[in-house]
């Protein structure tokens, strides 16, 4: 498999459409939360080089690695974005030449690390126009509002996501087969990348955990849906209704002493008002 | 009366959810994502008043930052007391300010939890399983309910919003939004249960070689034994305590992982 | 398999016995409540036919389609009576004669729905004796109440039941095999039967979900319970107890802020009289 | 001191059991059960005096409607307030007559929920188990358990009824009781759920042929694996909504599956 | 297999750590609780007699009988100390010489019926020891106190446990064989012993019960264990979560009227200070 | 101000922990343990009075028991109060043993259900799985895990109690800790159930010949299909009945069971 000018620079488009800070596709929605996800990318990716198969079967295995990423306050603890486009795109290069899905989503791996550079030094240039942008509304310019919040921000945003990805997939692909060659599936670095693919989950977990627990003791919610999908085999929308019946029974049950009625009621407007 | 016209608060709708981190910085996160989305009510509702434009422009380029999709309902509201307040009553900027900053910070924390949480794990949980084989279904399955669950989601909460106006600081910041918030999060931790005993998977090469050659004790079925998934458990937990009890940021989680992971190699732990 | 004239008309009297208003059988809890169900009924016209294991079998696969049916304020939606008699019998006798299972629930279906004309029938005529039992009470007379209440609506209703139960059995048995031949198992209106019976517990169901829930949100119980016995493949004891453990706490947690120890109290005093 | 003899109270129970609905219409159902059931009572209470035998018939001729079954307690109840009054306390038609007329809905509702809600087809589920392949035992099971049951059942709640007299007002109708009616209705959606999952099973024939003829895309397995038994509970889902939301009759409901499963059938849904 | 006198010795000496008063093994925590478990005798029984694989099979099998064994204010409906060593011992000695597993959790199942009779002499014989404490105290002689406490009763206690199961294993050792040859497996006796041993874990069970049982409606919480184990096939760690969390909402809501928040100061104190 | 050192505390928790029962009989149970284990913080606190001294360990002898390792923490606060005491504070013997017997009593029934009824099952269900076909993993983990968590725990609770000194009173005596011993007793009831259907193992020989010779109705099988392990539960739940209904003593309840046997055995039942 060969990758083209076009299609790698395709493929950098929707890298760019599918970063956290990109507005067009009805913003995070459709491109962060929708075309980022691995499972997709690999999709879309498969649909440019015209093999969905392989590029779903690979994104699926990515996609694991990075079920659970949250970015609270745009922190990136993993880009998600350069490894589902960069990361699986080569993953899919090395499993047309020979290489296992394990060694791609290692690949993925490592350069969804690598690629938080690039969030973060967005985070960084777009200070720039944010204070422009400052100027511009204290001077009731709205012209000026529009250009550093929507155009000049996103221009350099689009470069570092099209450039690197153009640059490493079209130039780098001849290298694919060196990697796969270089580090076979039993060496030392592939089982560390693999090894850690089945611990990286953990930390979007844990962030999460840490995010929805207040006391320590409320980790045995936690433990008790580990415990029903480990032990049990439970699939995860009844794990989602048997949760959504203690949290209904939690609201109904800490109403408190204040007049009940009174209380009730509030609920009552809460539930049909949201 | 003033009254923003239902049209353009679908434009300050549409604004927001496109452009809410268009220009993100740490600095500024959504602030300037909000306080233009806000353009087409100001217009509407001070047209006649450049001062009054940019008086209320400034107002909302303070600093801003909420889960944007979730936190749609915040819009909402702001433009419902926007409308009051052009019709004069009495709500300065403290007042406007102190909502968006007592409701992005709940709503930040509920929408992480729900939103890339919950919402996107489950909805992708079923969409790899219907991608066995590399079947398209999964990732169309999850492109039309992502999409269409939040798009219509996050319209509806932003009128819900508006319609309340200040009845919202009550019913967000009140004893029972505090309950509901934590029914919330209860559902969180449970299904976030469920996300790591998916997903998580840590295992172990030790064997302990006992006077029989062909059968060593295998140290990750006994572990299984004790517990299905023990060591991803654990890895977890490990994870969690770092983070919440010393403090250690994601990134540097991350790290230890990967020093883990080397070393877990090195020694014939993995 | 023939149907004798005894025995057509001694599946006419059981289907009498089990009728809704029937008070030979300590009332509907021995008719309506037990050997109008299909699962017994098959069981009973089974001991008259001689066939007791092909009555049982047809019994259990009618019985599945009517296991919610519940009759609030005597409406009913379908006439559990006629299915489990009328409708059970022809089953029968059409699997004997070659037809399938299925296509025996069909027909049995297909009665339920008829048979409704006779319990509304029933309920129209009832009025006239409601009306003579009123003046007797009026006058004190309880020769009158008792003729009003207990012999004349019940001759009435014996009729009803026995008279379309023997012609239908005994005249059209004939035909039987006739339907069967008409309407092979794939044609359209066995099919659509078929999708029917399947569809059909959904309205008891439905009822009854109806009338356990005051709001809305309460229905997440019912997704509870649905989700536990499809998804686990729980059985209904399991259940049962799970739903009785919820249904404990909830007494306990809904303890209102009335004085602590009355309360609870007043409930241990309840528990112990009820 | 007038009192029904515990021989006398056996027979209106028993009188009450069988002859319940035996003269039913939708204008009277249970009222003559009821009056007629209460016949040996009334008898032995006010058996020298044919004014108040009428009088006592009359009020229990009113209109009257419950779960025959668990609504036997409030048989034993009226009882207990009949002797009373016949010893003299100061209750009157209305008391009685409002007792019973508060009682007999919510014994409606939870009876309905109950027994045929939860008690048969709990019963039925056992016994459907155990009739595989024609097995007499599953028949023989579900009579004697049911039978005893409610016959055991109904004769404690009568005398239950008949001991409390007044006392059942607050009881039945206080706060306590209201928690226990709606730990039943917990109960009782529970079971319900687990009911639709065992027995409503609605199935699509559809496939979506892909490249591959050997291998087309079966739409009940995609939809199976999203959520065991998903159709059955939409239309569960369905039928509940139409009747609760959109007041659609039961009988409606069932002309529309009929509708539903005849052009299912024509465009190979089913 | 035969038994020497030193490992018969040795068995004694490990039954008297493991029973019940004895304080070198950090009192009840390593001997009864420990070494006096079916399951861990078998494992020191097998070290003893050289066969460890066999010692732990049976002892696995004994433990279950006596996994509930609960001994409220030092009542001991079953003497699981002698069932331990002398019947663990007598056990393992029927297995290797060809008795099934069955009928030697039989044989322990009646040493330990039998042992209770050492454990009340011994609560009766201690009464002299503490008379002589009590004098001691009085006159404040920590001498006279260690030894009425420390010394005599232990000496008493090492006597009733050693000899017995010295006098049993060594001299009885040879009436193992023929113990197997008088019952066999279908024999009555060994048939009632089996039935008696399916059933004596549930008298542990049920006293368990009864403590943590204060209203007869609580049981509903021992039966949704006892459902989720028997049904679902749950392992009992699981179970543990689920109970834990289920533990966790009732302290939580059963918080009184007593104003909210200082309620839960308490809660929190104590959850911290605990 | 006098001060235990922490080194006499420990020996106080070592002392009793060994030797808690070590002259147990029925009239006096922990008695001499406790006392005995009070000596070298008695000594330590009134080291120069004999006469304070010998007070203090009568106060000590009176009758007392308790679940040894969970009632730790007891021991830890009534070295708290002897200390306070020992400096003057208003605390006379009346208090001192109103506190330990007050707490005595629930921390046996709690310290109990918790010990022998969860702890040690639970880990031994463990310890029996990994022993499978006689692998010493099983034993091994079993002492490990059990000496290491009680060992720990109970050096924690005893410290604890001693920081909490008199504070305790309200803590294990209030609300809250009511609550949790409520909680305990829940999460016991619970893991009591799991043990009963892990372990009690009652199985009907009984079969019903019916006309086919091959397939007689296996009675066992029968009642599983009712409900899993049905007759393991009524033996349980008559055994509870028994002894909490009829208060029949443990010991004579295993009487019934030999005859239950015996009689089962003779008529085939077994
Ligand atoms: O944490 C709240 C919020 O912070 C930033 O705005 C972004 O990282 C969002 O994705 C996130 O939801
Ligand atoms: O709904 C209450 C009650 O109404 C009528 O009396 C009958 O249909 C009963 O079967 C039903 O239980
Ligand atoms: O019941 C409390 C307690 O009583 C005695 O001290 C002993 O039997 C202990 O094992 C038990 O824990």
């Amino acid at each position: 498999m060969e990758i083209g000018v076009f299609q790698a620079i395709l493929i950098g488009v929707l890298s760019y459409l599918g970063s956290l800070s990109c507005p067009w596709l009805l913003g995070l929605t459709g491109g962060w939360y929708t075309i980022s996800r691995p499972l997709i990318s690999g999709f879309l990716i498969g649909l440019v080089l015209g093999d969905v198969t392989t590029g779903i079967i690979v994104g699926v295995a990515v996609q694991v690695v990075f079920i659970a990423l949250v970015t609270p306050g745009g922190q990136m603890p993993q880009d998600l974005n350069s490894a589902a486009y960069i990361g699986v795109t080569l993953g899919i290069l090395m499993v047309k030449r020979g290489g296992t899905v394990e060694s791609a989503v290692s690949v993925a791996t490592a350069v969804g690390a690598i690629g938080t550079i690039f969030h973060n030094f967005m985070m960084f240039t777009n200070t720039f126009w944010n204070a422009a942008a400052t100027q511009a509304i204290k001077k009731g310019n709205y012209k000026g509002l529009f250009l550093n919040h929507w155009v000049l921000p996103q221009i350099v945003q689009a470069c570092y996501r099209i450039i690197p990805t153009f640059v490493v997939l079209y130039l780098g692909q001849s290298y694919a087969g060196d990697i796969i060659a270089m580090f076979p599936v039993d060496s030392f670095i592939m089982r560390a990348l693999t090894a850690l693919g089945g611990m990286l989950p953990a930390v979007g977990v844990a962030i999460l955990l840490k995010q929805v627990t207040k006391k320590d003791i409320d980790i045995i919610r936690f433990l008790l849906g580990f415990a029903l999908v480990a032990a049990l085999g439970m699939n995860m929308i009844t794990l989602a209704i048997i949760g959504a019946y203690f949290a209904y029974n939690h609201f109904v049950y800490t109403a408190q002493s204040i007049p009940a009625v009174a209380a009730g009621g509030m609920g009552d407007d809460l539930e049909e008002e949201l | 009366m003033k009254k923003i016209s239902k049209k353009t608060l679908s434009k300050v709708w549409f604004r927001w959810m496109c452009g809410n981190l268009s220009s993100m910085s740490f600095q500024w996160l959504a602030s300037f994502g909000f306080s233009d989305s806000m353009v087409p009510a100001i217009k509407e509702l001070y047209g006649d008043n450049k001062d009054e434009q940019i008086a209320a422009l400034q107002r909302h380029a303070a600093f801003y930052n909420t889960e944007p999709q979730l936190g749609c309902i915040i819009n909402g509201v702001v433009c419902g007391l926007e409308e009051e307040r052009a019709n004069g009553a009495d709500i300065d900027d403290e007042v406007i300010n102190g909502i968006k900053i007592g409701l992005m910070g709940p709503l930040a924390g509920i929408g992480d939890a729900m939103v890339p949480g919950m919402l996107v794990p489950l909805l992708l949980s079923i969409a790899i399983g219907l991608s066995n084989g590399g079947n398209v279904l999964g990732p169309i399955f999850y492109i039309i309910t992502y999409m269409a669950s939040v798009t219509i989601g996050t319209y509806y909460l932003f009128f819900k919003g508006y319609q309340l106006g200040t009845k919202s600081i009550d019913l967000i910041v009140g004893e029972a939004a505090q309950r509901i918030r934590e029914a919330f999060n209860l559902l969180g931790a449970i299904v976030v249960g469920g996300v790591g005993a998916s997903y998580v998977a840590v295992n172990t090469a030790l064997q302990i070689s006992t006077g029989n050659e062909e059968a060593p004790v295998i140290i990750n079925n006994v572990l299984n034994g004790i517990f299905p998934k023990l060591l991803s458990l654990v890895v977890v937990l490990f994870c969690w305590w770092l983070m919440s009890k010393k403090k250690v940021s994601a990134l540097k989680v991350m790290g230890i992982l990967v020093v883990i992971a080397i070393v877990g190699v090195s020694i014939g732990f993995f």
